[in-house]
């Protein structure tokens, strides 16, 4: 029943799967960030309260959004790899670490700009803002450990328990920077039930979240490939993908 | 049962027994209520000692705030709807910053019961509209987050 | 002692290596490396410096991980029974676990409370290695051959060991120790017990088993 | 089967009774290990006023933010050897092949260290509040608080420390890159509730949550840190 699953252990199968699903989601991503952005930054009307700055939220809260989503499938992965030692989830771990860190650092760098005009400063040390920076710091911990273990198993399992501790304490984080400084507005679409967004700048924002999300479907696919040619240069059928010139 | 066995699920049992109590002593801290800062009543009520440094947090009363002739001084009241400080803050006020909005400010009591900030940070309210919708929704008294609605226990819990 | 239990096995055991694989980096250290040990009988692992011993021996025991293949214990991975395949495990390793600041009783007693060894005999066994005169100075400042007698004290300590994997145990050794050892080498064969180890040495001729050359695979290649 | 009714002939508690007597006399003989961060502690604390002015105003707000930061930082230098002598000369490989449980041996080891860089932060706490001008009432929090939350740090700092064990050069460093985030929550509730004293407001609240992250901490760190052991002991 379960005999697809073994697919995922075959390093060619995935390869392939990678090489037709990478084209694939980066046009899904490209449509939806155009068409969201002009949506976004063209139709959408000023809010209410702060003017035109608000639209900086179309590239914030999906990078805000995208940093956690990364972490996890980074943690999912290395949990799975730790106790089936299946390679691939490595590989996707590896894989989304950079990826997971730029979406944590666009967020940053998006929620300054923001704070610009709404607090009068570029940074103050609210609780949303200092989650992602110290989400930062956990990704670039993560990948430092992996680049200063010289042997790539030893690397590979501890930055996967790296991952899966830092999963036991983000939430943790979270709260307790949250009840340090509780300044910042409460998650704008987490109220699922009546969202306090009008819909004229809610649909571009849908938008730009699922550009991002398959951004880095993308991505991660595009650097899939890398790791399993990196993991698996020795191998047979990366020699004959070389030869037929199909890297 | 071999004692490897029973080895084992005494280390179990006594994971779970810690987890169990982290969980006891979440809740306690939950319902201990931690202040992140104090209410103009806590004020009031003599909670603070005068020139010890703390939070205060409020909404600033309607037609308070004065500025004042040289420079950057503002003097307003706060509020949580029950009593009122008067604050004064040399500096410059974020832009959120209004009447009737809800405010967080660091400083300290000096003598005479006046809370000297050295700084001011304006809460910003979870809502985006275009501005024909706050109108329409400020004209029916249903605005979200203004003084109309804004509540002391909202102030005080964020 | 509970020998009586841990014999009903005797002259059954085995460990076993199945087609183990090792890369260092982009080389093949070790290349589908296949090995019974077998009850009773002393197995030798020879081989060059840097053909891979230590690493196969500390993949047998299970310190390391292979890429591929996998370590049998009387037919079962080591895998699925870590803890019982430990307690009748004696590993002596390149680095062989003495502790430079404790004393050679302080650095035993652990390992016999560790691992289940006779505390009570210490003394003797140290006596036997004619360390016992040195026994409470700080192991550190001892010599490597004696060193060395603080680590393989634990052969004559865990007697109820089944399985022993030893990395050169004969190095640093003179020919007094070299007698000793081969002494409990051959009282563990003859309790049905099964002996992996690395030498350099020619062993006593009373101690049969095969030999393993890791030179041969290279030479396969 | 059968042999595994071998009895054990030492219970857990006996265990960790032997390893902690084990590791202390490894200190006893080696005092810079202990010495050096209580010392590094008290130096780094008498920096700030030197640096930020003696107004004792000043030092009085940043104190509990001061002397729990140095707490920390502390903690972590001290850390960085927690197991680098017993992964270097085999002792960790044998408690990895030994049949005992690694966490065990993990909590001993981290309750010795506490003993010796945990415990003597606490004490000469009293003497660095005064320095700094903290409230006298704030004193007995400090020392609760730093009673729960060095515990918790050591036993975080623990698993840093097992996943940077195999790294030479920079492995300190890399192990506080890794760790410090993780410490944050600790930070902020011990040094909230010590300026929830200095300003006379309940510190009920955080010293519950300390006590909440000690208790998680004791009870899923060990198996982080054992799991990392593994790991450095298999790449030899």
């Amino acid at each position: 029943m379960f005999k697809w699953i073994h697919l995922f252990g075959s390093s060619p199968f995935v390869y392939r799967a990678a090489s037709w699903l990478a084209p694939v989601f980066g046009f899904g991503a490209a449509v939806c960030i155009l068409v969201g952005l002009y949506l976004g930054l063209v139709v959408a009307p000023a809010d209410y309260e702060q003017g035109d700055s608000y639209r900086i939220i179309f590239v914030h809260v999906p990078s805000a959004w995208m940093s956690m989503f990364v972490y996890m499938v980074m943690a999912t992965s290395s949990a799975v790899f730790l106790i089936w030692r299946m390679k691939l989830a490595d590989i996707v771990a590896w894989a989304s670490a950079p990826i997971g860190a730029s979406f944590t650092l666009i967020a940053l760098v998006s929620g300054a700009f923001w704070g610009k005009p709404m607090w009068g400063t570029y940074w103050i040390w609210d609780a949303r803002l200092t989650s992602e920076l110290l989400l930062l710091f956990i990704y670039l911990g993560y990948m430092a450990l992996r680049s200063s273990i010289e042997q790539p198993q030893t690397a590979a399992r501890a930055a996967a328990i790296l991952a899966v501790v830092g999963v036991v304490n983000i939430p943790i984080i979270h709260f307790s920077v949250e009840w340090w400084n509780t300044l910042h507005q409460p998650a704008t679409i987490s109220k699922l039930d009546k969202p306090s967004m009008h819909i004229s700048m809610l649909r571009p924002l849908l938008l730009m979240v699922a550009g991002f999300q398959l951004l880095y479907f993308h991505q991660l696919m595009v650097r899939v490939k890398t790791g399993i040619l990196q993991r698996e240069g020795r191998t047979a059928w990366v020699a004959e993908l070389v030869a037929n010139n199909r890297v | 049962m071999t004692p490897k066995r029973k080895q084992r699920l005494l280390l179990v049992a006594a994971m779970l027994v810690g987890v169990s109590v982290a969980v006891i002593f979440l809740l306690k801290a939950f319902n201990s209520n931690i202040m992140l800062f104090q209410s103009p009543s806590d004020i009031i009520a003599g909670k603070v000692k005068e020139g010890s440094r703390f939070r205060i947090g409020g909404m600033v009363v309607e037609g308070s705030v004065e500025r004042g002739d040289t420079g950057l001084t503002t003097q307003f009241q706060l509020t949580d709807t029950a009593n009122k400080v008067p604050v004064i803050y040399e500096g410059i006020l974020p832009d959120l910053f209004s009447e009737g909005q809800g405010i967080v400010a660091m400083g300290s009591l000096d003598s005479s019961g006046l809370f000297v900030a050295t700084e001011v940070l304006a809460k910003h309210d979870e809502n985006y509209m275009p501005p024909e919708v706050a109108d329409a929704l400020k004209k029916a008294g249903k605005m979200p987050g203004t003084a109309a609605n804004y509540g002391g226990s909202t102030v005080v819990n964020p | 002692m509970t020998t009586d239990t841990t014999n009903n096995d005797a002259g059954f055991e085995s460990l076993e290596a199945l087609d183990i694989t090792v890369w260092r980096g982009d080389t093949l250290l070790l290349d589908r490396i296949k090995l019974q040990a077998k009850a009773g009988e002393v197995t030798q692992i020879a081989g060059a410096n840097g053909s891979g011993k230590t690493t196969l021996l500390r993949v047998l025991c299970g310190a390391a991980l292979a890429d591929e293949g996998e370590v049998l214990w009387c037919g079962v991975p080591l895998s699925k029974q870590r803890d019982t395949f430990n307690e009748r495990l004696l590993h002596i390793g390149h680095r062989p676990g003495v502790h430079a600041q404790l004393t050679a009783v302080e650095n035993l007693q652990l390992a016999c409370k560790m691992g289940n060894g006779v505390i009570s005999e210490i003394d003797s066994v140290l006596n036997a290695l004619a360390i016992l005169p040195i026994a409470d100075i700080p192991a550190g400042h001892l010599s490597a051959g004696q060193q060395r007698r603080v680590a393989l004290a634990r052969l004559a300590l865990m007697p109820h060991t089944r399985c022993w994997v030893l990395d050169e145990p004969l190095t640093a050794l003179d020919q007094q120790g070299r007698d000793w050892v081969a002494n409990q080498l051959q009282a563990h064969s003859e309790r049905g017990g099964v002996t992996v180890l690395t030498t350099h040495q020619p062993l006593s001729k009373n101690l049969s088993g095969p030999i393993y050359s890791l030179d041969d695979w290279v030479d396969a290649k | 089967m059968t042999t595994d009714s071998q009895p054990l002939s030492i219970g857990l508690f006996g265990l960790f009774r032997s390893l902690l007597s084990r590791e202390l006399s490894v200190a006893i003989r080696s005092p810079g290990q202990w010495l050096n961060p209580i010392l590094f502690f008290i130096i780094v604390i008498t920096l700030f006023p030197l640096g930020v002015g003696p107004g004792p105003n000043t030092l009085s707000i940043i104190a509990p933010g001061i002397i729990w930061v140095s707490a920390l930082l502390s903690v972590m230098l001290s850390l960085q050897s927690l197991f680098y002598d017993d992964l270097h000369n085999g002792s960790l490989e044998q408690f990895v092949l030994s049949a005992q449980p690694l966490s065990v041996v993990v909590l001993a080891k981290v309750f010795a260290w506490w003993l010796l860089g945990g415990l003597p932060l606490l004490l000469v706490s009293p003497l660095l509040a005064i320095l700094m001008h903290l409230p006298d009432s704030a004193i007995p929090v400090l020392m609760l608080s730093l009673l729960l939350g060095t515990l918790t740090l050591i036993l975080v700092g623990a698993i840093g420390a097992a996943l940077t064990a195999t790294v030479g050069n920079g492995g300190g460093i890399l192990m506080s890159l890794l760790v410090l985030p993780l410490t944050v929550p600790v930070l902020i509730f011990g040094s909230g509730a010590v300026q929830a004293a200095a300003m006379q407001m309940p510190v009920g609240g955080h010293l519950s949550l300390l006590v909440a992250l000690l208790a998680l901490a004791l009870s899923l760190a060990p198996l982080a840190t054992a799991a990392a052991l593994r790991v450095a002991v298999s790449a030899g």
